[in-house]
């Protein structure tokens, strides 16, 4: 237990840089795809963080929140609850998968739209909405 | 007895894939293109995951240390290699035929392309 | 201006970076990273999600699959509203390209395009057994991992091959987007139903229960077959994950035959209003 | 001991929802377009009443809860009502009625049946995810409730599909929108990280130290970093979704391009956002609660302040120089939009809380009132004229005896004219900030009404004082007009109901957002009922 | 008529599938088997097959477990090493090329099953088929024969025996 | 157990590299299927975080459906970023 | 040493096979330079995590994570067709 935090720790980081990567493709890349790409990847690491946050530590080594043994001993489901992760968040990345899933869904719709209309996806041609 | 002789197969065929995907990672870097290269996808397809995704079935019956759901594993897991014996193929040809008809990848080191020749007479579209 | 701009959010976002690496170097997400002890809230969910124990009869959801238990019973209303977003999602692609799904393929009808005879032939034995595998991944979402949605995406791979191996005009006389949406409705609707099934059947007994409920609770002994010997039901996890399932796979074949209509069919329709 | 609770309490988003899934599959059916206005019209009066029952019970017996599925709220997700988000659904429940019955008018625009049918579903989605996350006491379950809601703005943004402003405008709002929200989700992963809950009440009690007997534990690594990170990511994520400087540059646009009726509904889709951030600030993490310590809590209402303050004067004055009426009723709503910012950070001030945050409810209601009622009987003019483009509205506001009678109410309550409700939201405002001795935040609400005074003026002579284009006489469309009156109406009574007694409710809906004992009382009861250790 | 035929063989793999990847054999996944066999097989019958009679003669079966044997245990082993040796030797001698063979075959499967066993086999992959004059073009790692019958010969012989026999 | 977390630290570094070159990329055919690599590597991080569910649902989302809708979106608008 | 153990120990030696293997086929991915370069190194890497998840769900004693592998090849080859039919049609729906 000394190695592990450090590599743990590697993984974190590594999602924050994916974090501000993708807010600047959202931010300053002109094209209309490439933002929709960028959301993805952003909301994909945020979503991975979330699950981050449910990961533990268990000897030998942590377990799905699965219940494999039915009906369960209480032996059981004592060593169940000392080794496997947390679902909660599990649960609300499921979720959030979905909605993310959808808006983008929609997002696309409305890029084709506009792609229909304007002839481009290029947000810097795309401006008749001043002030 | 029988369940040791099921994990030393299963064994031996998970060396086995591991030791061809290896392979196959370096034909894919050595090849010089990619047609060529889709051969090296074909060790890794067949050779490096048909294979030991076999040898997970085998080792998976014979590994009583997994609990009862050791028979979803295997049963899960020889679906997937007869999806990916059926699907492999499919996808490298698909892939293939597109990158040919779209010219997006060329044909260079060849001895003969006949295809190409008869793409140039229109016997084929 | 552009590059003025763009130095600025690269600095901020550093910033943002930094600022995060604190959150974590000072603990937020536990003082050690990972912790060894999950969060007491997950512990309780552990304990409750399948536990014969006596002392467990109203806590327990009574369904092996944490996760699933978690997304259909715990905490059902995220889950019902999350794939009503989903419908919303499709509700508004079908508003922007209303008109168009009507007039789909009319004097288009020719049997053309599609991908070599291979493709197509190895497609029409996969999707079969991408079906069973993907019923199989839904109807067993309380026992182990897998669900309704996931049932569902993996289901909606066989439409989506058949559009792209054969061709849309094809599958058009299979499926159209109206018979699409009327599946994804007679599903949404069933997951409607089945949020207050219980309650249901409590106001026929003359008495009342929770929006949501599945097992018996401590003061309304309604619910669900769950177990018996040594098979798990579920309660009411296998009709949430059936009807989403339903759902799921043809809100994507509604949305993908939307979405890949050719455009010489559709842009006439699609820029003026309806 | 009736232990189910009363089902109206949790019924209504869940039934709103159903009956938006079956919309589409009638819309295969039926081709009348009538049904479909009858049938949204219905369901919105059938919310309407049992929001009004919602809140006759929750004024009559105190905060009530709503578990779903019978889970104590920590384990699963609640709802739980007091008087301040009973009097917001109530009043949200209203416009969205007026605002469904009038749209009936402006869809008079398309002719096929399964149109209408898509909108009312969009409609009734909006509807049910503000309800929704007005009632909900579960800050992931507002995440999900929020983007029920804003997804519906989004696709009912771009629904004049070949309008290139309106699709620009929808890019322009989800864009910002989605990323703001998906951060709300890492700001409460962070919650639960450092508080191991999702419930507000747990995190109110956990707030203010007391964790003895909770079955969610105490804290889970530094909480305090995680407080700090999560609270300033949710502040921001709510005023950019309710359109405070310095990210309000998507209102306009979205609130001008969206179909009128929608846009009508716009200011309650910020009224919610403004909630979420009282909820926040208040009732969670209150004036005695651990961040209260570190001064964190007053820098951001500090931050609130001023940027209420910018707001106001910034959309004063961009609401000056707009042609357009809508747009100009946008930036409008940016400028109360900082007056309620300004009320709620003036609480920063620990003597004048109460009086503060009566203020900015009460700004809040009057601002939501009478834009919607200006965007209501824009939509009756916009019917006459034909066309979408709503320069062409000039002058008739004369040959229209009610719509122009609600314009004209509406206008003198966002100005503030004495008799009329407004002007005592905006005096309260000023009182509160002198006696807050903060005579320059006074001089600001002094200043940005005198200069919003000028784009009302316009507007009005827009309406009223522009020869007309000609043409025969126009007709009144009485289904956009008797909305609109009604709402006029009840500006005029809250106008004059302050003085028998109106101002008492005020309090007592402003108490119970920082009061939070009740609000974590009902919770602790229900979770020592149904959980027993 | 003929769909509820054809729906049978259809079920059969669907009910095998499904028992397979769960692994287990309690009254739940077999009621549930059933249910979703049936439901599938109706639905999917006429996209898959075409004639019902097919799946059911044992002689077919025979053959495609003689092809399977032979198939795993001599062609790609021969081939596996084949390419391995090309891929690991210093100097590479590949010696690449599109070559076209004829098909002499007739019904689908049996093409497609042709088709997958040359692309399966490491050294030979089917870049396109010719449907009307029925060639495949192959691309042949190392060309021994440019003429199509020596090709023919070297690369889909004995793979179209055993399909004909299997599925004609 | 150090296996684990050395797979799981490999994969999320291993991602920003595809991260970058997916944001950077101007074509966005190549930007797209760095996209899906990306996705194959964060369904790697989240079995190795031990969420099954999770992976069951993001592989068909990330890799299977963002991919093929970006595909036909970038077919039927423009391929190349303008710079 | 028991069965158990002598499984740990040979899949704790397999392991930095696949590892490598993964790394090099990422090196072919990032390298291009055509696009069907690209998807095939797509295609073997996900063969290649497949196997590597099937081992490492012996490795972990869970055996419900094996039912990850199914949609990992099944999902390549979905990605296959997507790109192939990009590459050869003029739209996507012909």
């Amino acid at each position: 237990m000394e190695v592990e935090p450090f590599l743990f720790n590697i993984v974190v980081l590594s999602l924050f840089v994916n974090i501000a990567m993708s807010l600047y493709g959202v931010f300053v890349r002109p094209s209309l795809i490439k933002k929709i790409i960028s959301l993805t990847i952003f909301s994909d690491t945020i979503n991975t963080l979330v699950i981050v946050v449910g990961f533990r530590h268990a000897i030998p080594n942590p377990i799905p929140p699965v219940v494999i043994e039915i009906p369960p001993p209480p032996q059981y489901l004592r060593q169940f609850v000392l080794q496997a992760v947390d679902p909660l968040p599990q649960a609300l990345v499921l979720t959030a998968i979905v909605i993310g899933l959808a808006v983008l869904l929609f997002l696309m719709f409305t890029t084709l739209q506009i792609y229909r209309i304007y002839g481009t996806t290029d947000v810097r041609k795309i401006s008749r909405l001043r002030g | 007895m029988i369940n040791e002789i099921l994990i030393i197969i299963g064994e031996v065929l998970i060396a086995i894939g591991a030791i061809c995907d290896l392979i196959a990672a370096i034909g894919m870097n050595r090849f010089p293109n990619f047609f060529v290269r889709l051969h090296a996808l074909t060790v890794g397809a067949i050779g490096g995951a048909f294979v030991p995704l076999i040898g997970v079935t085998l080792l998976s019956l014979g590994a009583e240390f997994l609990g009862v759901y050791r028979f979803f594993m295997a049963g899960a897991s020889i679906v997937s290699a007869i999806l990916l014996l059926f699907l492999a193929p499919v996808g490298s040809h698909a892939i293939a035929r597109a990158a040919h008809r779209s010219k997006a990848a060329i044909v260079y080191p060849k001895v003969i392309d006949r295809l190409e020749e008869d793409r140039e007479r229109g016997v084929i579209t | 201006m552009g590059n003025t701009l763009q130095v600025v959010i690269i600095i901020s976002l550093t910033l943002m970076v930094i600022g995060l690496a604190m959150v974590l170097a000072m603990g937020g997400f536990g003082f050690t990273v990972p912790p060894s002890s999950v969060r007491s809230l997950a512990t309780i969910f552990l304990n409750t999600t399948f536990n014969l124990d006596t002392k467990y009869r109203y806590v327990s959801a009574m369904s092996p699959e944490a996760v699933t238990a978690i997304v259909w019973d715990y905490r059902g209303l995220d889950t019902l509203f999350e794939t009503s977003v989903m419908f919303i999602a499709i509700v508004g692609a079908l508003a922007i390209s209303r008109g168009a799904s009507e007039k789909l393929l009319k004097g288009f009808s020719k049997t053309r395009g599609g991908m070599s005879l291979i493709v197509k032939t190895i497609t029409r034995i996969i999707i079969v057994m991408i079906a069973s595998v993907g019923l199989s991944i839904t109807l067993h979402g309380h026992l182990t991992p897998g669900g309704g949605f996931q049932g569902g995406a993996t289901i909606a791979v066989a439409p989506m091959l058949l559009i792209i191996t054969f061709s849309i005009y094809l599958f058009s006389k299979m499926i159209t987007v109206s018979k699409a949406v009327t599946l994804r409705s007679i599903g949404l609707i069933g997951i409607a139903l089945s949020a207050f099934i219980v309650l249901i059947i409590a106001i026929l007994h003359g008495d009342l229960a929770y929006i949501f409920q599945n097992q018996p609770k401590l003061y309304s002994h309604y619910g669900l077959p769950s177990y018996a010997e040594v098979m798990v039901l579920g309660g009411t996890l296998l009709l949430f994950n059936t009807f989403e399932t339903l759902a799921v796979a043809f809100g994507f074949t509604a949305l993908f035959i939307l979405f890949i209509l050719p455009e010489e069919v559709v842009k006439d329709i699609i820029k003026g209003e309806e | 001991m009736m232990v189910v609770p009363d089902i109206t309490y949790g019924l209504i988003p869940p039934m709103l929802i159903s009956f938006s899934f079956i919309t589409p599959l009638l819309s295969l059916m039926i081709k009348s377009r009538r049904f479909f206005i009858v049938y949204a019209s219905t369901l919105g009066f059938l919310t309407f009443m049992l929001s009004l029952l919602v809140a006759i019970n929750v004024f009559r017996e105190g905060v009530v809860i709503y578990p779903f599925g019978g889970w104590p709220p920590p384990i699963g997700i609640a709802y739980i009502i007091d008087k301040l988000n009973a009097t917001i659904a109530l009043l949200a429940a209203l416009i969205f009625l007026l605002s469904i019955i009038s749209s009936s008018i402006y869809l008079g625009f398309y002719q096929k049946a399964s149109t209408l049918a898509y909108f009312y579903t969009i409609v009734l989605a909006i509807f049910a995810g503000a309800i929704g996350s007005l009632y909900t006491g579960d800050i992931f379950n507002l995440f999900v409730m929020m983007e029920v809601m804003c997804i519906g703005l989004y696709t009912a943004v771009a629904f004049h599909r070949s309008k290139a402003e309106a699709i620009e405008a929808a890019i322009k709002y989800s864009f910002v929108s989605i990323i703001a929200l998906v951060l709300y989700l890492f700001a409460t992963i962070l919650f639960y990280s450092g508080f191991q809950t999702l419930n507000m009440a747990d995190l109110a009690l956990k707030a203010r130290g007391s964790i003895d007997g909770l079955i969610s534990g105490g804290f889970f690594g530094n909480y305090f970093v995680d407080l700090i990170f999560a609270l300033a990511l949710t502040i921001w994520v709510f005023t950019l979704e309710s359109a405070l400087v310095p990210n309000h540059f998507w209102l306009p646009d979205a609130i001008s391009e969206a179909p009128t009726p929608i846009s009508a509904i716009f200011p309650v889709a910020e009224s919610v956002a403004i909630y979420v951030v009282i909820r926040y600030m208040f009732t969670i993490f209150g004036p005695n609660s651990i961040i209260a310590e570190g001064h964190v809590r007053n820098t951001i209402l500090l931050f609130l302040l001023i940027l209420g303050s910018i707001a106001s004067i910034i959309g004063g004055i961009m609401m000056a120089v707009q042609r357009d009426v809508k747009r100009l009723l946008g930036y409008s709503s940016i400028s109360h939009i900082g007056f309620i910012y300004m009320a709620i950070g003036l609480a920063l001030f620990t003597g004048v809380m109460h009086r503060a945050l009566i203020a900015s409810v009460f700004h809040m209601i009057n601002y939501v009132i009478s834009s919607s009622l200006l965007f209501i009987s824009l939509i009756s003019i916009e019917k006459i004229t034909g066309s979408r483009n709503v320069d062409a509205l000039a002058g008739l506001g004369r040959f229209l005896p009610l719509a122009g009678f609600s314009i004209v109410i509406g206008v003198l309550n966002l100005i503030g004219i004495p008799p009329l409700a407004g002007f005592y939201s905006k005096f309260m405002i000023y009182q509160v900030a002198l006696e807050a001795s903060q005579p320059i935040v006074a001089a600001i609400t002094i200043v940005a009404t005198a200069i919003t005074l000028m784009g009302y003026m316009k507007l009005l002579y827009i309406v009223f004082g522009k020869p007309s284009m000609g043409g025969e006489k126009p007709r009144e469309h009485l289904a956009a007009s008797i909305p609109a009156l009604i709402l006029a109406l009840i500006c005029v009574v809250l106008g004059l109901s302050l003085t028998v007694g109106f101002i008492n409710i005020l309090e007592d809906v402003a108490a119970s957002a920082y009061s939070y004992e009740p609000y974590v009382r009902v919770f602790y009861d229900y979770m020592k009922m149904l959980f027993p250790r | 008529m003929g769909r509820l035929y054809r729906a049978i063989p259809v079920s059969l793999l669907v009910f095998i599938v499904y028992i397979v990847f769960t692994g287990a054999i309690t009254p739940y996944d077999i009621i549930t088997g059933v249910l979703v066999s049936i439901v599938i097989g109706i639905i999917t019958a006429n996209i898959v097959i075409s004639n019902p009679y097919k799946p059911f003669d044992p002689r077919r079966w025979a053959h495609t477990i003689v092809y399977t044997l032979y198939y795993f245990f001599v062609a790609e082993v021969k081939a596996h090493i084949d390419v391995i040796k090309r891929i690991l030797s210093p100097k590479m001698p590949i010696n690449p090329g599109i070559v076209k063979i004829p098909i002499r075959v007739n019904s689908d499967y049996a093409i497609t099953a042709v088709a997958n066993s040359i692309t399966n086999t490491p050294g030979t992959v089917v870049v396109e088929i010719d449907e009307n004059g029925k060639y495949f073009y192959v691309h042949w790692i190392d060309v021994k024969r440019i003429d199509e019958e020596g090709a023919y010969r070297s690369i889909s012989y004995i793979f179209e025996k055993y399909a004909s026999k299997v599925f004609d | 157990m150090m296996l684990h977390y050395i797979l799981m630290a490999l994969s999320a570094l291993l991602s920003i590299s595809v991260v970058y070159l997916a944001i950077v990329e101007r074509d966005l055919i190549k930007a797209a299927i760095f996209s899906a690599v990306q996705s194959a590597l964060y369904a790697f991080l989240y079995y190795l975080l031990m969420a099954p569910d999770i992976f069951l649902t993001y592989i068909p989302v990330g890799v299977g459906l963002y991919t093929a809708l970006i595909l036909i979106l970038i077919k039927k608008t423009e391929r190349y970023e303008g710079e | 040493m028991g069965i158990e153990e002598q499984v740990m120990l040979f899949i704790t030696t397999i392991v930095p096979i696949f590892i490598v293997s993964i790394i090099l086929y990422l090196i072919r991915i990032l390298k291009g330079p055509t696009v069907p370069d690209m998807v095939i190194a797509i295609d073997a890497i996900s063969y290649d995590i497949a196997v590597f998840l099937a081992v490492l769900a012996i490795y972990f004693k869970s055996p419900i994570l094996i039912s990850c592998v199914i949609v990992f090849v099944l999902w390549a080859y979905a990605l296959d067709v997507y790109v192939a039919k990009y590459l050869e049609s003029k739209e996507i729906g012909e």
